[in-house]
């Protein structure tokens, strides 16, 4: 039904007006487009307000900074030295000033404007020349061409006037009459006049521009920190300070950072903090200049270390890239080191780089690798295996070559013709020459193949040894929770049934091999107490446990040890770790892996007294009868348990030789999507919770391994398998950012730290410190601190010299030669085993390790490679010392004023008490010349706390003389003391030390 | 209930549009049915009052003698125009200022989404992947329809309703179309994007988006049920089962052709191709909700097993 | 130049440009003349028509502008009224030109390789000036139309529009629907990310099925067809989404498709006019006045 | 343009006028910083409080180990008789020497100046005198040598930077200092190992060694509560926490128990 029609007779289609919403909604467009401009400029710009900011923050912080550094230079500058720099500087200036003001006007009156005259006349005509010269060039006709040269001869030969000052610059002119070779001539001449007296000039200044740049030398290297002048260079580059994007651009990749649009402060010559800004943590410098001078931004960008979008600017959310999309988050602070990894993925040990390493560090020493592959990690048993193929592949290679060689002479025996059955024979005596280059190629690897034998290890110890080793009952209680028995045991808690413990114990306990020990008589506890924990046996092991324990955490905690082992095992193990007990149903062809632990070349009695007193350490608990232990059947279901928890990965056991490993390989666990880590039913709670991220997952796995069957429904089997270490929260921090830099990089090859030159001898050699744990006992790096370090005896005065030496320059120090010589036998000596080769006055003793060739070779690399020194070492002859030479050096050798046989060891037992140095008598063998200088001369720069004083030596007259008064023979001796010293040492022989000895030195 | 699930679906900016899809739709179809039955008023009106309509102007539209039957586009059409474009610009701006476009992690082929969608508009598309084989729901289905909508004027011979609304004298195509793009079509979208989850399984609104859930679920091709073996007896029973479906639903449209006089009356005017066209068109329609209903109350996988196609 | 007003000052013309009165009078005449713009040469030479309020000067408004000239001079007087049209082609229509624009913009940065595409969208949205508000404008824009044309579909079968005389551009309306599909699917997979990749891996999944042109289609296998030589093969230009894949969505999203759409678009539009303009709001016609069907 | 004169001429000296403000106020700035010195806190007087007291050691002292010192003949000589290290020093009654007696809390944020004299400390006869020193941060410490043979002096620190320097028989002292506080820093010699001093470096000048007759006095003292520390190398450490008033005069005593 129609609504009744408007009874006005106005059109409604044609009348209605527009106006209003057409205007309303262009309003509204209008309003749009502003919003869009301000989205554009400031929205979406965040860091422009930033920078304003930093600005003004950063003028302020300059404005207060400026007077403080202006006192220091103002101190400085009222320095005795300064000022008479000053004077000197001044004084030259005034020199050359007076000198050069005589050439100036020559420059600037004469030759100059005698130049720019000469110039233009000779250019006119040049220019004249050049017409005909083109036209010549292009011209036909012969006739053409010679009224054209003529043309140009005739031009030449036309003389010219021109007006023109002296050169002298006394501003008297003349009028010169020139044709074109004679203005030519005259242009040349005037051009080198004025380079000989711009090159006076110089030269005349010279010398108060070296004093000059000597005086800001003198400044910038007291200054510490930023001049007034150059503070108010940072307060002008501010006030100039335009808004804009900073970005770095990294052009071989295209990378493009923009991190510096908001971190302004981030390489400001001033080191800037959060408190110095104004509490802006956004504005603070980067904490580490070190290592920008390493990786300069300009070539490394930012977020190629700390993630984030390089890219963005748009949030702080987008720019740090902690969003869904965006696969390269930014690390959080405590992990930024994770980013190292990437590109320094060989190591184990990367400088600057501490959290990392710990995380490293303890994937090695928690055996980490023995479920999960790593790269790099075990990487002996990788190269085993390629070894191993290598060497089949060459033996088929052989064989066929023979087998081609025989068929070769049988061709050849039945050829036709002559030089068919040449080529014959000669094909297959290349191929027998060939196997003889293979055979050579084998040899090698079988060599390379005998050193990685010795080379493998599991991480834990072998459980074949365990029925000679173990009390039996104390198995299962260890199985069902070690860290009861031993809180913080590198034996992880694995979760176990009653049964799943009953049958592994019983599999393990009747898979052992079972002999016989040797048995000891009782030593004596308290001597054993002494050597133990003098020995170095703290080095690894701790004793003690919560605020008693000490030692170092490389190895087991042998508090309770007395309730788990036998004496007689104990005796044996300490004689010597690598003795095994022999297997009678051993196939012949079997390995046995030898044990981390190292020889400490102890004597029996020695051993005898520390494993008494060993056996001493336990508890008064109780174990129950476990009987089971014997029962086949229990045993029975132990293989499949040991399986299932991949008990191989880390034991030696019977029946799972070739065992695998069970996890996942970790190599690129960092850039493994999200999507295929498991968060169960956790995925939704971490993705509300902001930690659906790799953080997230690391952390609260290694935190709690079972953390992702949490509400799961599942049978035992098939419950997370991986075991919990009870890993410190610093401890889940440093494995995640080790797992977190794990990543499959976007860097080509240059960007990544894989040298190929001596730096690699470090990377290799840092692996084997720290499976050996030389750092127990030995600093290698400043700063490092060794188990022995913590032991309060140690920190007595009369303990500091009983430390083990310090190893920062041991490369620079030490002969390759005699350093191979002496890790392979540390004593020195193949009779007297029982005592150190270099420092027979420490307690503690330099163990045997069971290294290969290879090994002892990587170790000295290693050690070589740190301070820089060439291979092969090609030791320089010492100059022989002439007969007065002698003389004086064995006066100030044995003066008063150089005791140097008080504390350096001589051979003699009761001299030697107090020693604190090794002997004379080995230096020659044993040190570089050149490092033994350095080190007289100042030896706490080489090894601070030693007990070799400084200043033994003072400068003087361009050679280090002796700090004290001198021999007489000295009187007019010209050349350098300390290097004499080092003669004398270097050509030190037995029968020299003999004589001293009996001239009755200080201190006999 | 997880609002916050729903929330998140709902908020992805390329689900912006089928939010907008969920209001306009329905808006549209209110908004034209509502002129549709007011002119269906003045239709009964007319049809009642032979002498009104014959001077009536037939139109729902205020009229009077002397008003122009026309006007100019010049400036009656183009001002509105301009102020669309105005409106439109400015919606455009505000929407492109406030939300931004997605963008997710550089392409990876080794790293599969789950859900891995198609893009809105063809998640109808997508979820017949579940009732029908690639082939049917990716090929045969779209060219079907593109096919079907292009034949929509050749094969309505009912002269009523061109050009202006109307639904009682278009009942049988309104509500045709309306089954087809609204309940098959755009409601299959709506499903596919809020109720289709990870694994590609119903998830409630409410209901949390997890990737463990797991669902037993054990389709059946029909035969199974029956117990058939041998290759051509499930081939021959499938046939069957297909050609008895095609009968009912023909039989079924049929009947809908020839429930009134009207109906008749305009069945009479098409021509036998016409009549086959979209006798072929409505079976294939109908068979998508039959599948559909099949699937998900039956648990019904295929109903032809062939060694070459399924169906 | 506006005519010279023969006034006693200004006898001399612009002879009498050192004449300070001259001058002035000659810049009064300018000012004077740019309070009539209409009545300038410039003016006239750009708009050829009088723009009064009589019939003949709106007609020939619209019939002689190019942009416009498609309209008719007069339309239904009904058909203005947003309840019958809801104006949702001409809006399609628009979204259209406002795709063109951007995507034009949009193409002065964008390279279709496997290297850069997902770098240049990155680089749209953090550096280049508007580039965000740019893209997204393409996107959403992109959206809008798929919404829009559909709803266009929806109205112009409501009101029956698609009848006689108006089926074929019906015809042509459906094929402008796929084609806009098309458009906004191939667009999917340019920026190269995880999104466009596994929508356009699903979409082109189901090219595997096509009957005897897919390789996992019915009767494909036994047509010879394998993943290296089936439809889908040919969509990517490969056997997976890769950078021949993002090649050819370019060259069909920037290229093809607009040009086919484009030109199907003046065809719709032309058509629009030769079927006699806006369908309706017609007068309605009474069943009782059905005529006999020829036959 | 006449107009336009007074303007320019106004703006000029505008400008000049900040030029030479901004100038003046910068020379003054720096000048003013420069000389100015950190503040010290200086202690009133008038109100400076004394703390005395004495340490004692109850029970039988201990005998101090026996210094062989056969293997330097130029200090056997110097010395008749049986040499004893320095250990416990006991005086009539019990009174316990070589004891430091210092405020360990209570002065926290106050700086004090730096004496300019230097402290002593001998060697003579292989021994160290005093056995036990007390000095502030940054003052100096003297080591000279009265012996006819060469020492190496090395203070073996845990905060501060460890040295090793040698000194023959008639070099001049070593002038040190040492910038962070620290208790108890042992000193000894190289060569022979037997010498053993220990240093007290302290932030302030609130301290003191006891001589054998076990006294001590902490003079000039500001009010205020403070929590005194006796520290002896070889008994535990004791601390007392006293409060004094203006000009008081507190006295308090240590005792530690012998064995």
């Amino acid at each position: 039904m129609a609504k009744a029609p408007p009874m006005d007779h106005d059109d409604p289609v044609q009348n209605k007006s527009l106006s209003v919403p057409l205007f309303v909604s262009t309003l509204v467009l209008m309003l749009t487009l502003v919003w869009a401009l301000y989205d554009e400029l400031y929205a979406m710009r965040p860091w422009k307000a930033t920078q304003q900011q930093f600005v003004e923050l950063y003028q302020s912080y300059l404005q207060q900074l400026r007077p403080k550094q202006a006192a220091i230079e103002q101190e400085i500058k009222s320095s005795v030295e300064y000022q008479e720099l000053n004077q000197k500087v001044e004084s030259a200036e005034v020199d050359a000033a007076a000198m050069t003001v005589d050439i100036e006007k020559r420059i600037n009156r004469g030759v100059n404007p005698r130049m720019v005259a000469v110039r233009s006349a000779f250019q006119a005509l040049r220019g004249e020349i050049g017409e005909p010269t083109y036209k010549l060039e292009t011209a036909t006709s012969a006739g053409k061409k010679a009224s054209l040269e003529s043309d140009i001869a005739s031009i030449k030969a036309r003389v010219v006037s021109v007006e023109v000052v002296s050169d002298d610059g006394s501003g008297n002119t003349e009028t010169l009459q020139m044709d074109f070779a004679q203005l030519e001539a005259e242009f040349e001449r005037l051009r080198n006049l004025r380079a000989e007296l711009q090159a006076e000039r110089v030269s005349l200044l010279g010398p108060a521009q070296q004093l000059r740049a000597k005086r800001s030398d003198y400044l910038k290297e007291r200054m510490n920190g930023l001049t007034a002048q150059q503070v108010d260079g940072l307060i002008g580059k501010m006030d100039d300070f335009v808004v804009d994007i900073r970005q770095i651009h990294l052009r071989d990749i295209d990378w493009v950072d923009r991190c510096e649009s908001c971190h302004l402060g981030a390489r400001e010559p001033v080191a800037l903090t959060a408190a110095s800004m104004g509490g802006h943590e956004v504005f603070s410098g980067h904490p580490s200049r070190d290592l920008l001078k390493i990786h300069d931004p300009e070539q490394f960008g930012c977020s190629s270390c700390h993630n984030g979008n390089g890219r963005a600017t748009s949030s702080m959310v987008k720019g740090h890239g902690r969003h869904k999309y965006w696969l390269w988050p930014l690390y959080h602070k405590e992990n930024v080191t994770a980013g190292c990894q990437q590109c320094h993925s060989k190591e184990v040990v990367t400088p600057m780089a501490e959290t990392l390493n710990e995380g490293r560090e303890l994937f090695l020493n928690r055996g980490c690798w023995g479920c999960h592959r790593f790269e790099g990690f075990d990487i002996e048993s990788d190269e085993l295996t390629e070894v191993r193929r290598e060497i089949s592949i060459l033996a088929a290679e052989t064989t066929s070559n023979i087998k081609e060689s025989e068929q070769s002479i049988i061709m050849g025996d039945e050829a036709d013709e002559d030089d068919v059955a040449q080529n014959l024979y000669d094909r297959a005596e290349e191929l027998t020459l060939r196997n003889s280059r293979i055979d050579a190629q084998i040899a090698t690897l079988k060599q390379k193949e005998r050193n990685l034998g010795v080379e493998v290890k599991k991480f834990g110890p072998s459980l074949r040894e365990m029925r000679v080793k173990l009390r039996k009952e104390w198995v299962p209680v260890w199985l069902s929770n070690p860290h009861d028995f031993r809180p913080g045991s590198k034996m992880p808690v694995f979760r176990l049934l009653d049964e799943e413990v009953k049958s592994i114990s019983a599999y393990l306990w009747q898979n052992a091999i079972d002999g016989d020990l040797r048995s000891h008589p009782l030593g004596n506890a308290a001597r054993g107490k002494e050597l133990f924990e003098t020995r170095g046996c703290l080095g690894c092991h701790s004793i003690g446990e919560g605020e008693d324990r000490m030692g170092g955490t490389f190895a087991a905690n042998l508090t309770r040890i007395g309730e788990k082992t036998n004496y007689n095992y104990l005796v044996r193990w300490i004689h010597d770790p690598s003795e095994l007990t022999p297997d009678p149903d051993a196939p012949e062809d079997e390995v046995r892996l030898r044990p981390i632990m190292p020889n400490l070349r102890l004597s029996v009695a020695e051993t005898r007294d520390i494993a008494t007193y060993l056996m001493l350490q336990k508890t008064d608990t109780e174990y129950a009868e476990a009987d089971y232990m014997d029962d086949p059947a229990t045993a029975a279901k132990g293989l499949a348990s040991l399986r299932h928890y991949g008990c191989a990965g880390c034991h030696e056991i019977a029946g799972l030789e070739t065992e695998g490993r069970i996890g996942t390989e970790l190599t690129l666990e960092g850039s493994k999507p999200l999507d295929r880590l498991d968060f169960a039913l956790f995925t939704h709670n971490a993705k509300r919770g902001g930690w659906y991220n790799h953080k997230g997952f690391f952390e609260r796995k290694l935190e709690d391994p079972a953390f992702f069957d949490e509400g799961k429904v599942k049978n035992h089997l098939e419950k997370l398998r991986m075991p919990n270490f009870n890993l410190s929260e610093g401890q889940v921090t440093a494995l995640t950012t080790f797992l977190l830099g794990a990543v499959d990089t976007q860097f080509p090859k240059h960007y990544r730290y894989e040298p190929e030159d001596d730096r690699s001898f470090v990377q290799e050699g840092w692996w084997i410190i720290k499976r050996y744990n030389c750092n127990g006992c030995h600093q290698i790096r400043p700063g490092d601190e060794t188990s022995f370090m913590a032991i309060d005896r140690y920190k007595d005065p009369d303990w500091v010299e009983q430390l083990p030496p310090q190893l920062y320059t041991e490369g620079a120090r030490v002969q390759p030669d005699w350093l191979l010589e002496f890790l392979s036998n540390p004593a020195l000596s193949s009779k007297n085993i029982h005592r150190n080769g270099v420092r027979g006055y420490l307690q503690a003793r330099m163990p045997t390790f069971y290294f290969s060739d290879r090994q002892v070779g990587k170790v000295m690399r290693f050690f070589m490679a740190r301070s820089s020194q060439p291979l092969p070492y090609l030791p320089e002859e010492s100059q022989p010392l002439s007969n007065k030479e002698r003389l004086m050096s064995r006066r100030l050798f044995s003066g008063r004023a150089a005791p140097c046989l008080k504390c350096h060891m001589t051979g003699d037992p009761l001299r030697d008490r107090n020693a604190s140095a090794p002997n004379f008598l080995i230096a020659s063998k044993r040190l570089k010349p050149e490092w033994t200088y350095r080190w007289m001369i100042e030896p706490a720069n080489i090894a601070p706390g030693t007990a070799m004083p400084s200043e033994l030596f003072r400068y003087e007259d361009h050679r280090w003389i002796f700090n004290g008064p001198l021999p007489a023979a000295f009187q007019d001796y010209e050349e350098d003391h300390a290097q004499l010293m080092v003669r004398y040492m270097f050509q030190f022989t037995a029968g020299e030390l003999r004589s001293l000895l009996a001239s009755g030195v200080p201190g006999g | 209930m997880d609002w916050y699930q729903l929330w998140e679906i709902i908020s992805l900016p390329d689900n912006v549009p089928i939010v907008l899809l969920m209001i306009m739709l329905p808006f549209y179809t209110w908004y034209g049915l509502r002129q549709a039955f007011a002119n269906d008023r003045l239709i009964a009106q007319l049809e009642a009052d032979p002498e009104m309509a014959k001077t009536h102007h037939r139109k729902t539209q205020p009229f009077k003698k002397g008003w122009p039957r026309e006007v100019h586009v010049w400036p009656y059409l183009l001002r509105i125009e301009f102020l669309a474009t105005v409106i439109v610009t400015a919606i455009l701006m505000v929407w492109s200022i406030t939300l931004d476009a997605p963008l997710e992690e550089p392409a990876n082929p080794s790293l599969t989404m789950n859900p891995s969608k198609a893009p809105w508009y063809f998640l109808g598309l997508q979820e017949m992947l579940v009732y029908f084989d690639p082939w049917i729901a990716g090929v045969v289905m779209p060219t079907l329809i593109i096919v079907g909508l292009i034949a929509i004027p050749y094969i309505d011979e009912n002269p009523l309703g061109n050009g202006y609304y109307t639904y009682s004298q278009r009942k049988c195509a309104i509500w045709t179309f309306i089954f087809g793009f609204i309940v098959l079509w755009c409601v299959m979208v709506v499903i596919g994007t809020l109720i289709r989850g990870p694994g590609w399984m119903w998830f409630w609104p409410g209901q949390t988006w997890d990737h463990n859930k797991l669902v037993f679920e054990v389709n059946r091709d029909l035969h199974e049920f029956v117990g058939l073996t041998g290759t051509w007896a499930i081939a021959a029973f499938g046939t069957a089962v297909l050609g008895a479906f095609v009968a009912v639903s023909a039989w079924g449209t049929h009947k809908l052709l020839t429930l009134t006089e009207f109906n008749r009356k305009i069945l009479d005017r098409m021509s036998l191709t016409q009549y086959l066209l979209l006798q072929l068109l409505m079976i294939t329609m109908i068979s998508l909700p039959a599948k559909m209903i099949a699937r998900l109350v039956f648990r019904v996988k295929y109903v032809l097993v062939t060694p070459w196609f399924n169906i | 130049m506006p005519e010279e007003k023969d006034t006693g000052d200004s006898k001399r013309g612009l002879l009498g440009m050192f004449d300070t009165k001259v001058v002035q009078q000659k810049a009064n005449e300018d000012l004077e003349a740019l309070k009539k713009p209409t009545k300038t040469e410039l003016y006239k030479s750009v708009f050829r028509v009088k723009h009064d309020d009589s019939p003949r000067s709106r007609t020939l408004g619209v019939l002689s502008n190019v942009f416009l000239h498609l309209h008719p001079a007069k339309i239904n007087r009904d058909a203005v009224a947003y309840n019958y049209t809801w104006g949702m082609g001409g809006i399609s229509f628009y979204l259209f030109v406002v795709l063109t624009w951007t995507g034009v913009l949009l193409m002065f940065y964008y390279h279709p390789t496997k290297v850069q595409a997902f770098r240049d969208i990155l680089y749209l949205e953090h550096d280049v000036p508007f580039g965000k508000l740019l893209r997204n404008m393409h996107r959403w824009t992109a959206h809008a139309m798929i919404l829009t044309v559909w709803l266009h579909m929806f109205r112009v079968f409501l009101t029956g529009s698609y009848k006689k005389p108006r089926q074929f551009n019906w015809a042509v309306g459906v094929i402008l629907l796929v084609l806009t599909l098309l458009l906004s699917f191939t667009g999917y997979l340019l920026p190269d990310d995880q999104l466009g990749f596994w929508a356009v891996t699903v979409g082109t999944n189901m090219a595997r099925a096509t009957p005897i042109l897919g390789h996992e289609g019915p009767f494909g296998p036994q047509f010879g067809m394998t993943p290296f030589n089936d439809v889908r093969f040919a969509l990517l230009g490969g056997s997976i989404v890769d950078a021949n894949a993002l090649l050819r969505a370019y060259i069909w999203h920037c290229v093809a498709i607009p040009g086919f759409a484009a030109t199907f678009m003046i065809v719709h539009f032309w058509r629009i006019r030769k079927d006699g303009g806006i369908s309706g709001p017609s007068p309605m016609m009474l069943e009782s006045e059905i005529k006999n069907p020829r036959r | 343009m006449l107009l336009h004169k007074p303007v320019y001429f106004m703006l000029t000296a505008l400008l000049m006028l900040t030029l030479a403000c901004g100038g003046g106020d910068e020379t003054a700035s720096t000048e003013g910083q420069a000389v100015e010195t950190e503040s010290y806190f200086e202690v009133d007087s008038e109100t400076a409080a004394t703390v005395t007291g004495t340490v004692i050691l109850e029970g039988n002292a201990p005998r101090n180990p026996r210094i062989n010192m056969s293997a330097e003949p130029d200090c056997h000589g110097l010395h008749t008789g049986a040499v004893r290290a320095e250990v416990v020093l006991v005086g009539e009654g019990g009174t316990l020497g070589n004891t430091f007696v210092w405020v360990k809390s209570g002065l926290e944020g106050k700086k004090f100046r730096t004496p300019s004299d230097s402290v002593a400390l001998d060697q003579k006869g292989c021994i160290y005198s005093p056995h036990v020193l007390g000095l502030q941060t940054r003052q100096k410490l003297a080591v000279s040598n009265s012996d006819p043979t060469t020492h190496n002096v090395h203070p073996l620190p845990k905060i501060n930077r460890e040295w090793n320097k040698s000194q023959t028989a008639d070099a001049p002292a070593i002038e040190r200092s040492f910038s962070r506080q620290e208790i108890m820093m042992p000193v000894k010699c190289n060569i022979h190992p037997w010498m053993r001093s220990y240093i007290n470096v302290v932030e302030h000048p609130f301290f003191a060694v006891t001589g054998a007759d076990g006294s001590f006095e902490l003079k000039g003292l500001p009010p205020g509560t403070y929590t005194i520390e006796a520290v002896h190398e070889r008994f535990k450490s004791q601390e007392i926490s006293v409060t004094i008033g203006a000009s008081e005069s507190k006295k308090i005593d240590f005792s530690y128990k012998a064995g």
